[in-house]
């Protein structure tokens, strides 16, 4: 395992707000990652999980509230090319639909090396990421467009890695997939999480895959924080009405659809 | 060899029959024009009365017109100023269009709404018009015609662009660039551009065609290129050899302005790869595309 | 639909009132004066000039004849011609009639003919489509001056069926003078409109929604009217409308080419004569035809669309 | 399928000169001989019956103005004459005859002393007096109406009423041409009482004029169409018009032109476009005449802008005058619808005078010399002139033009010139006439020109003088000076014909201007009428009235 | 046992390409479907779940050409004349897709779309039309429908929208229901809702329903037989209670090892390698054998047939002797 210090957070967020016009997305949000740690965020649309990453990436301005990643705050937009190098480092994100979130022009290598290149890192470690989420020679030197669902998320993955980010963001990143890839690239996340002590924020609709990825979990709804706390219990032992009727609502066997 | 080969085919297939058949003949009008001093048979401009509207002979391939001068010459000199033309007004629209055009999409909000308004102004005065009004203000030549032209086709290029760099604009990829740190105009120069020059080559090849049309037009008007300099739509106000009844001097620089322009047209729609002509996207059909529900990949073969 | 009704007239004057000030502007700004025009060939004495600048109101500052000029539009004044000393709106409104009838003329063509290839080879796939196809290629890239040259050869000096140039007396003399006009305006306008017909009509045809409709068993004629036309129309208003615009531009060549004693041909002398009240009511009345078409289209669009009924879902 | 959409409105400078005169007293109050032209010649067979309706062409573009004196231009001058005759009237061979002024003499050289006919009244009825005259004269000279015919009345010292009848011109200089200006539009009459009411809109097409001509203007929308209505009161039965209504219509386009006649649509016209000569001497709605050679005064020249560049050593101009084919020119641009032309006033300013023959005489020499391009070629190589650039500007908007402007650039590749032509929008070559800054671009520039009348002398000095309107070049020859001021101030035309011949031999030299065509009247009518002149006396003329049904 | 409502009898789809040349999309699909039975279809991308209610509607592309039958009520809808076809469309079966926004006329209001076919294909008085159609959407628990029948689609939620989708397939009581992933672009409480309504009233109406998805657990928990499928063909085909613990086709077990848990977490999940193929992709043999663990050298070149074993119908070569390795093991 890693050396990382696990009395630091890796994320901490408090406070955190987000008004679109009128419409208040994000509500008083407070959260904490461990380093090496695994958060999930569960909600249904528009309840403000995905602007949440969002803001942890820099993509959306918070309203009011602190963003923190290790240590170092990022609730205001970064200034300057050096700065915007060293958050990179410290986060990264896959975002859920494999089909746009690669560059259609750039191979696997190419987008892998331009990454590595722009944060000072030796492009040798490019043969290593593309081994570590298992793609082929062929694959990594193939267009987008050759490659399937699942090959272009493992793409996505190395492409964040490669930053070497102390944080992965995945933002529904195996909702897209099919069920038998999103077991390979779930299997392919906890590898590297195990081997490198990444810290994952996970957000998603679907509890199971939550359950499956994370050791906490945090339900969202309208913006606002519902319950959180440990996976087994959260799930198993849910203290909001809210939360039971997600759970219940997830088909499983025995489940009936008339309740 | 082998790549010579490839690249042949790879063209081949993503141009198809009508497109190779467009780049063909496009390819032998520039050849024309570039090298006219060496491929036409006559200086241009040299006449000799005792030739006027004389017909198709081995002297003159196509004939002469009313003061005796080649008529072949004068459609491949005359290639010169109608290409030349309309590639000056897409350059130049281009230009200043593109980073427009690339500064509106990604900063979105206010600076594409003044961006989109600038246009639209612009939009409304009818290139024709802006021309004339500018040959007005200048006097008739290549120059203003040029100029005017160019900037009545900023927000014909500069609409497109922007559409369809918008729609890179919100790709997760761009996001993904930006949170790996890079920079707006690394991103727009080395992604999102790359990603959308089909488009913007192919737009342009098809602009190229209505520039050329359109200036053509002012030229028969008197009002761009002027006589004696060689230029098909000059040529084609020729009344006096129509009145006279010798078409081909009219028809010849009509027919060759009909094919460029037609060329063009097929080669940017195979280039820019869509199937309705992109100048007549004037909205884009946003709401369409908003509602376009997010379908869940592999839904089906 | 109101606010949006309410914005785009705000959007036609603005964009009005700036194109006016941007004319007016550059107009006076350019170099040679129009009284130039009036002296003729002959150098007139200083004081010669002076008089007739004095007359002309050359001699006052620019904003200060803009804000007369101004003042005058909203009163309905359009000014005085410098060249034949008429009111600006007698010399343009001789003209006005003759060529919205042969804007008119040419529109219904474009529609009549547009509209039916477009379906035709939208709905009839493989061959009709291919010849439909070609037909349109080549039109859309024919320039109406070209046209005009083809048009008058044919159909007036050969087969003399209709006049080469100027309109005969009464409504059916000028119907049959604008007839060869029309048709020169008429040619590409037909091939761009039956091609966007074609792709919108396909697009729709591809639609989901229309699947829904054909597994309802609803009759194809039902599904074709009720859906596909009906969604299809969007794109087709505004060709058409951009189509109408462009043709009020395109009468700029083609009343010369006929010598059509439209408002084209009034820009076209007047431009040439610097006549600027006359240049500046023409051109602005080509911007105002432009942006009515425009505004019009997008307005008929929202009353097919109601997702564009909101006001601002363009850009 | 348009040329002269942008005709070059200048192209066609009329010009209207003073002149000075001697003093060998009375003149007849008729033309002082007949015409060289015989009556076929100079007009169609007179229209015996009457016509409701006349369509003819009024050129290439409405008229600016209704005031007789604002613009001087081809459409104009074609119409307006018929509205506002001038003091005296020009018949079609250009003999002066009766009108308003009944007679009229020069007692001594620097006095014109004119007899009103009492019977002439204005269209409202009211009688011509003295006093309109004065005034109508006057105007020329008010810088308010800024009249085109200013230059006309330059030495007039002034003019009176000296009888209940009569006005006396005073003039400041010697001039026996003096009565000529009379015979054109700037001293058309206008009625005193109704300009001064109109003031600076007398003459807009919605308020008028007030003229005593045949015809009164009934309607004129400024850009399509103009018409005329006979004057049922005219003062003068034995010219009263023979159309009820005449309707002139503009058309920019030759071929539209040339259809609109063929069609019927048009019924006649003057001044057409020598590319219509296939088309419409084909035509079985009408016939087309071509005039006799010089039936107009209408020159196409090489104005010659600067004596300092290409064109400076009149070697070259003459090596350039002698190697142009003008034959072939004629025939091939003009459509053989022009004469060669030898000297700048050809047979057209001379052809009516009683002098002709003496004029004709010198002008054969001229038109012997023939083409000799190895003879210019040394010229040039002596006027170490070979490879030197000459930029020669001409109106681009005229097909005819631009083919002259090739043939004299080939011509001067010829003999070792290298010509650099130039087309020029309207604006910028109207500068060239008044603007010497404009002119300073160019060694020199195409011209059609004309004059109202024909008279050498006339010609000569607006070009070749220092006062003369047209010295474009500051060309200034005291030979040449000497011998046309002897001329103006010459009454005996073959005493004047001597005087204007040893200036053009001069002229032949030094070729300020380099002659190339005259084109000949061109003239069309439908089968249903006839009337009209064949010279170019219908410019500012009150033609209309000989014109009728056959 | 009564006449089955569908039959698919050898049905083979084919697609042609650009090419000239053409690729199978479905291959041999046998089906029956009891009136008032539900069946699921479960499967990946390219496994050919969606181009079969394609085919069951005959709403193939233009290209595709269709072998073997369809026979509803006996019928063979592949070869029905065009009265007969409507006829069928109209009242025979009515069609749930999963994107309710793209399959609904966005120009048009809901009650247009509701009460078309109804005016359209049965002469329904208009009035009439849309009070049968204010009560259908009461029925899949909308509120103030009147409402809702004047608002335009882009005007209500996505969830809304595919009731309305349902209430219009109600309204013309067909006697098959095909649902296509109805539920995929909704929320899993919306999921719940809208499946739930689906179910009783289908129920209730006693129609028969082709429900297809990519979820198996859902589809076991509405359906009474599920059929797995795989490249273009079906490789398992059992009843819902019991493929849990019977399923016998290494894909099937695949899938439902893939699937993590909401119970519990796994510490390693049983992912299936490779990725799923179309049937034009699929080799001579078992189109699974590239990505089964059990696959030999003939699974490669034989391809199997869809065979009874242990109360239901597997594809797969070593069915036997994989069952029996899985016993010994779970032993």
């Amino acid at each position: 395992m890693n050396a990382v210090d696990a009395q630091a957070n890796a994320v901490e967020v408090r406070g955190l707000n987000k008004f679109f016009k009128a419409h208040h997305a994000v509500v008083d949000v407070d959260f904490d990652v461990p380093a090496g740690g695994s958060l999930g965020i569960v909600g249904e649309s528009g309840s403000g999980k995905t602007t949440i990453a969002r803001m942890l990436v820099g993509l959306e301005r918070p309203t009011s509230g602190t963003i923190a990643v290790t240590g170092r705050d990022r609730s205001r937009p970064a200034r300057g090319a050096r700065e915007r190098g060293r958050r990179a480092r410290e986060l990264q994100i896959v975002f859920q639909d494999p089909y746009t979130s690669l560059d259609p022009s750039q191979s696997a290598r190419a987008a892998i090396e331009e990454v590595l290149r722009h944060h000072g890192r030796d492009l040798s470690l490019t043969q290593e990421l593309v081994d570590q989420v298992g793609l082929t020679e062929r694959q990594a030197s193939a267009r987008p467009r050759d490659l399937s669902g699942g090959q272009r998320q493992r793409v996505a993955i190395a492409r964040a890695l490669a930053a070497s980010p102390k944080v992965l963001v995945l933002d529904e990143a195996v909702s897209a997939l099919d069920v038998s890839i999103q077991a390979q690239v779930l299997n392919l996340l906890a590898d590297i999480r195990a081997e490198t002590g990444i810290a994952y924020l996970l957000i998603s609709h679907d509890l199971a895959v939550v359950r499956q990825l994370c050791d906490t979990v945090l339900v969202l709804r309208r913006g606002r924080v519902v319950e959180q706390g440990q996976c087994e219990r959260v799930l198993d032992a849910p203290a909001e009405d809210y939360t039971r009727a997600l759970r219940e609502a997830v088909p499983v066997p025995g489940w009936s659809v008339n309740a | 060899m082998n790549s010579v080969k490839s690249t042949w085919k790879r063209l081949n297939k993503a141009l198809g029959r009508s497109g190779m058949l467009s780049l063909a003949f496009l390819v032998v009008v520039l050849l024309a024009a570039v090298l006219a001093p060496l491929v036409a048979p006559a200086d241009p401009n040299q006449s000799s009365l005792l030739d006027a509207y004389a017909g198709p002979s081995g002297a003159h391939l196509l004939g002469a017109d009313g003061i005796g001068r080649d008529l072949l010459s004068r459609l491949i000199f005359g290639a010169r100023t109608s290409l030349l033309g309309p590639a000056l007004i897409v350059g130049v629209s281009l230009l200043i269009g593109i980073p427009l055009a690339l500064l509106a999409s990604w900063y979105g909000g206010w600076v594409d709404g003044v961006v989109a308004r600038v246009f639209d102004l612009v939009y409304a005065l009818p290139g024709l018009l802006l021309a004339v009004l500018t040959v007005a203000l200048f006097g008739p030549g290549l120059t203003p015609a040029v100029v005017a032209l160019s900037i009545a086709y900023i927000p014909f290029l500069a609409r497109i662009v922007r559409a369809a760099a918008r729609q890179q604009r919100v790709s997760p990829y761009v996001d993904a660039l930006a949170v790996q740190g890079f920079g707006m105009l690394r991103i727009t120069v080395r992604h999102i551009l790359r990603n959308i020059a089909p488009v913007v080559v192919g737009q342009a090849a098809i602009a190229f065609g209505y520039a050329l049309l359109d200036l053509a037009s002012l030229s028969y008007l008197g009002l761009a290129v002027q006589a004696p300099t060689p230029d098909w739509g000059v040529m084609v106000s020729d009344s006096d050899a129509m009145l006279k009844g010798y078409w081909l001097q009219v028809l010849a620089p009509g027919v060759l302005i009909v094919l460029t322009v037609l060329a063009l047209t097929v080669l940017g729609a195979r280039i820019s790869g869509e199937k309705p002509p992109g100048y007549l996207r004037r909205r884009p059909a946003k709401a369409v595309a908003a509602e376009k529900n997010r379908t869940t990949v592999g839904a089906a073969a | 639909m109101g606010r949006l009704l309410l914005q785009r007239l705000g959007g036609l004057l603005t964009t009005l009132f700036l194109s006016s000030i941007v004319i007016f502007g550059s107009l006076y700004l350019a170099p040679g004066s129009p009284e130039n025009v009036i002296f003729g060939s002959r150098t007139p004495t200083a004081a010669a000039r002076a008089a007739v600048r004095h007359r002309l109101h050359l001699d006052q500052p620019l904003p200060v004849r803009y804000w007369d000029w101004l003042t005058g539009v909203l009163h309905g004044d359009l000014g005085t011609s410098m060249v034949t000393g008429q009111p600006v709106a007698d010399r343009v409104g001789a003209g006005l009639g003759t060529t919205l009838l042969l804007v008119l003329m040419s529109m219904i063509m474009v529609l009549v003919f547009g509209l039916t290839m477009g379906l035709l080879a939208a709905l009839l796939p493989g061959r009709v489509d291919g010849v439909v196809n070609a037909l349109t290629s080549v039109t859309v890239t024919v320039p109406s001056f070209v046209a005009s040259a083809l048009l008058i050869s044919v159909f007036a000096v050969q087969l003399g069926w209709f006049p080469a140039s100027g309109v005969g007396q009464g409504l059916g003399g000028r119907i049959q003078g604008l007839v060869l006009p029309a048709v020169a305006l008429a040619v590409l306008s037909c091939g761009f409109l039956a091609r966007v017909t074609r792709n919108a009509v396909r697009d729709q045809l591809e639609r989901e929604h229309v699947q829904t409709a054909l597994v309802r068993g609803l009759p194809r004629r039902t599904v074709l009217r009720s859906h596909v036309l009906r969604n299809a129309l969007p794109p087709i208003i505004t060709a058409v409308g951009l189509l109408t615009a462009g043709t009020f531009a395109s009468t700029l060549v083609v009343e010369s080419a006929f010598a059509v004693p439209g408002m084209g041909q009034l820009t076209i002398q007047s431009v040439a004569q610097k006549d600027f009240p006359v240049v500046q009511a023409v051109a602005l009345m080509l911007v105002a035809a432009f942006v009515v078409c425009n505004a019009a289209s997008d307005l008929i669009q929202a009353v097919v669309d109601p997702r564009l009924r909101e006001a601002g879902s363009t850009s | 399928m348009r040329d002269r959409l942008f005709r070059a409105a200048l192209a066609g400078t009329s010009v209207a000169l003073l002149a000075t005169a001697c003093s060998s007293g009375g003149a007849a109050n008729t033309p002082d001989a007949k015409s060289n032209f015989s009556t076929a010649q100079v007009t169609t067979a007179p229209g015996t019956k009457s016509l409701t309706n006349l369509t003819w062409s009024g050129d290439y573009r409405a008229p600016y103005a209704e005031d007789p004196v604002k613009t001087a231009d081809y459409p104009e001058e074609t119409i307006l004459g018929n509205v506002c005759e001038p003091l005296i009237r020009v018949a079609a061979d250009y003999s002066l005859q009766p009108g308003i002024a009944k007679s009229w003499k020069q007692p001594d050289s620097e006095h014109v002393v004119v007899e009103l006919d009492p019977r002439a009244t204005f269209a409202d009825g009211k009688p011509v007096t003295t006093d309109d005259v004065v005034y109508s004269v006057m105007r020329n000279l008010d810088p308010n109406v800024a009249s085109n015919y200013a230059d006309s009345y330059n030495d007039l010292g002034s003019v009176k009423a000296t009888g209940p009848h009569e006005v006396t011109f005073s003039l400041t200089k010697p001039d026996y041409i003096f009565d000529r200006q009379l015979g054109i539009l700037g001293s058309a009459i206008v009625e005193k009482a109704f300009a001064v009411k109109a003031g600076a809109n007398f003459g807009n097409a919605n308020v008028g004029v007030m003229c005593t001509g045949p015809y009164t203007i009934a309607s004129f929308d400024g850009t399509n169409q103009m018409v005329l209505k006979k004057n049922p009161n005219y003062w003068d039965p034995s010219h009263a018009g023979k159309a009820e209504t005449v309707t002139f219509k503009f058309l920019a386009d030759p071929s539209a032109l040339a259809n609109a006649l063929s069609s019927g649509a048009m019924q006649g016209a003057f001044d057409l476009n020598s590319s219509v000569i296939p088309q419409l001497g084909k035509s079985s709605a009408g016939k087309l005449y071509i005039g006799a050679p010089g039936s107009t005064t209408q020159n196409i020249d090489l104005i010659v802008s600067n004596f300092s560049g290409g064109l400076g050593d009149a070697r070259t101009r003459q090596a350039l005058s002698m190697a142009l084919d003008r034959n072939g020119i004629a025939k091939t641009i003009a459509g053989g619808a022009a004469d060669p032309l030898y000297a700048v006033a050809g047979p057209g300013f001379w052809q009516s005078s009683p002098a002709a023959t003496t004029y004709k005489a010198a002008y054969d020499q001229l038109a012997a010399q023939g083409v000799d391009i190895a003879g210019a070629t040394k010229l040039v190589q002596a006027a170490h002139a070979t490879g030197k650039l000459v930029t020669i500007g001409y109106p681009a908007g005229n097909p005819q033009s631009s083919q002259l402007a090739a043939v004299i650039q080939q011509t001067g590749q010829q003999i070792g010139l290298d010509i650099k032509i130039v087309g020029l929008p309207d604006q910028q070559y109207g500068n060239l006439f008044t603007d010497p800054k404009a002119r300073a671009a160019y060694d020199g520039f195409i011209t059609i020109n004309y004059m109202e009348f024909p008279e050498a002398a006339t010609m000569y000095a607006s070009y070749a003088t220092k006062s003369g309107v047209q010295n474009f070049n500051g060309y200034d020859n005291p030979q040449v000076q000497a011998a046309l001021d002897a001329a103006q101030g010459t009454d005996d035309p073959q005493a004047r014909a001597q005087d204007v011949l040893k200036a053009q031999a001069i002229l032949d030299k030094d070729l300020p201007w380099i002659p190339i065509i005259a084109p000949r009247a061109l003239l069309f009518q439908s089968k249903d009428v006839t009337g009209a002149p064949l010279t170019f006396s219908y410019m500012d003329n009150s033609w209309i009235t000989a014109v009728g049904a056959p | 046992m009564t006449a089955p409502l569908l039959e698919l009898a050898g049905l083979t789809v084919d697609i042609a390409t650009e090419d000239g040349g053409s690729r199978t999309l479905l291959d041999g699909v046998d089906l029956t479907l009891a009136p008032g039975e539900a069946l699921g279809l479960v499967g990946e991308s390219g496994s050919g779940k969606s181009m079969t209610v394609r085919a069951i509607t005959r709403l193939l592309p233009r290209t595709a050409t269709a072998a073997g039958a369809v026979r509803f009520e006996g019928e063979d809808v592949l070869t029905m004349g065009a009265g007969r076809l409507r006829g069928y469309r109209d009242s025979g079966v009515g069609l749930v897709f999963q994107d309710p926004r793209a399959h609904i006329n966005p120009t048009r209001k809901i009650g247009a779309f509701l009460i078309e076919a109804l005016v359209g294909n049965r002469k329904v008085p208009k009035r009439e039309a849309l009070a049968r159609a204010a009560k259908v959407l009461a029925e899949v628990g909308i509120d103030d429908p009147q409402r809702r029948l004047r608002q335009y689609p882009h005007e209500v939620s996505g969830g809304m929208l595919q009731r309305v989708m349902i209430a219009s397939v109600l309204l013309a009581e067909p006697r098959l229901i095909l649902a296509d992933e109805p539920t995929t672009a909704l929320d899993v409480t919306i999921q719940r809702e809208v499946v739930g309504i689906l179910d009783r009233l289908r129920r209730e109406r006693g129609m028969g329903m082709v429900f297809i998805t990519h979820d198996l657990d859902l589809a076991l928990a509405v359906c009474g037989r599920v059929a797995v499928m795989y490249a273009g063909r079906i490789v398992e085909l059992r009843s819902a209670d019991t493929l849990h613990e019977r399923a016998a086709h290494p894909y099937t077990l695949g899938l439902l090892g893939s699937r993590p848990s909401i119970d519990a977490r796994v510490e390693r999940l049983t992912a299936i390698p490779g990725r799923p193929v179309s049937a034009f992709e699929s080799g001579p043999g078992c189109a699974f054998a590239p990505r089964c663990s059990f696959a030999t050298a003939a699974c490669e070149t034989t391809p199997p047939t869809l065979t009874e074993f242990d109360g239901g119908l597997v594809r797969c070569l070593r069915v036997e002797e994989i069952h029996a390795a899985r016993t010994e093991v779970k032993a």
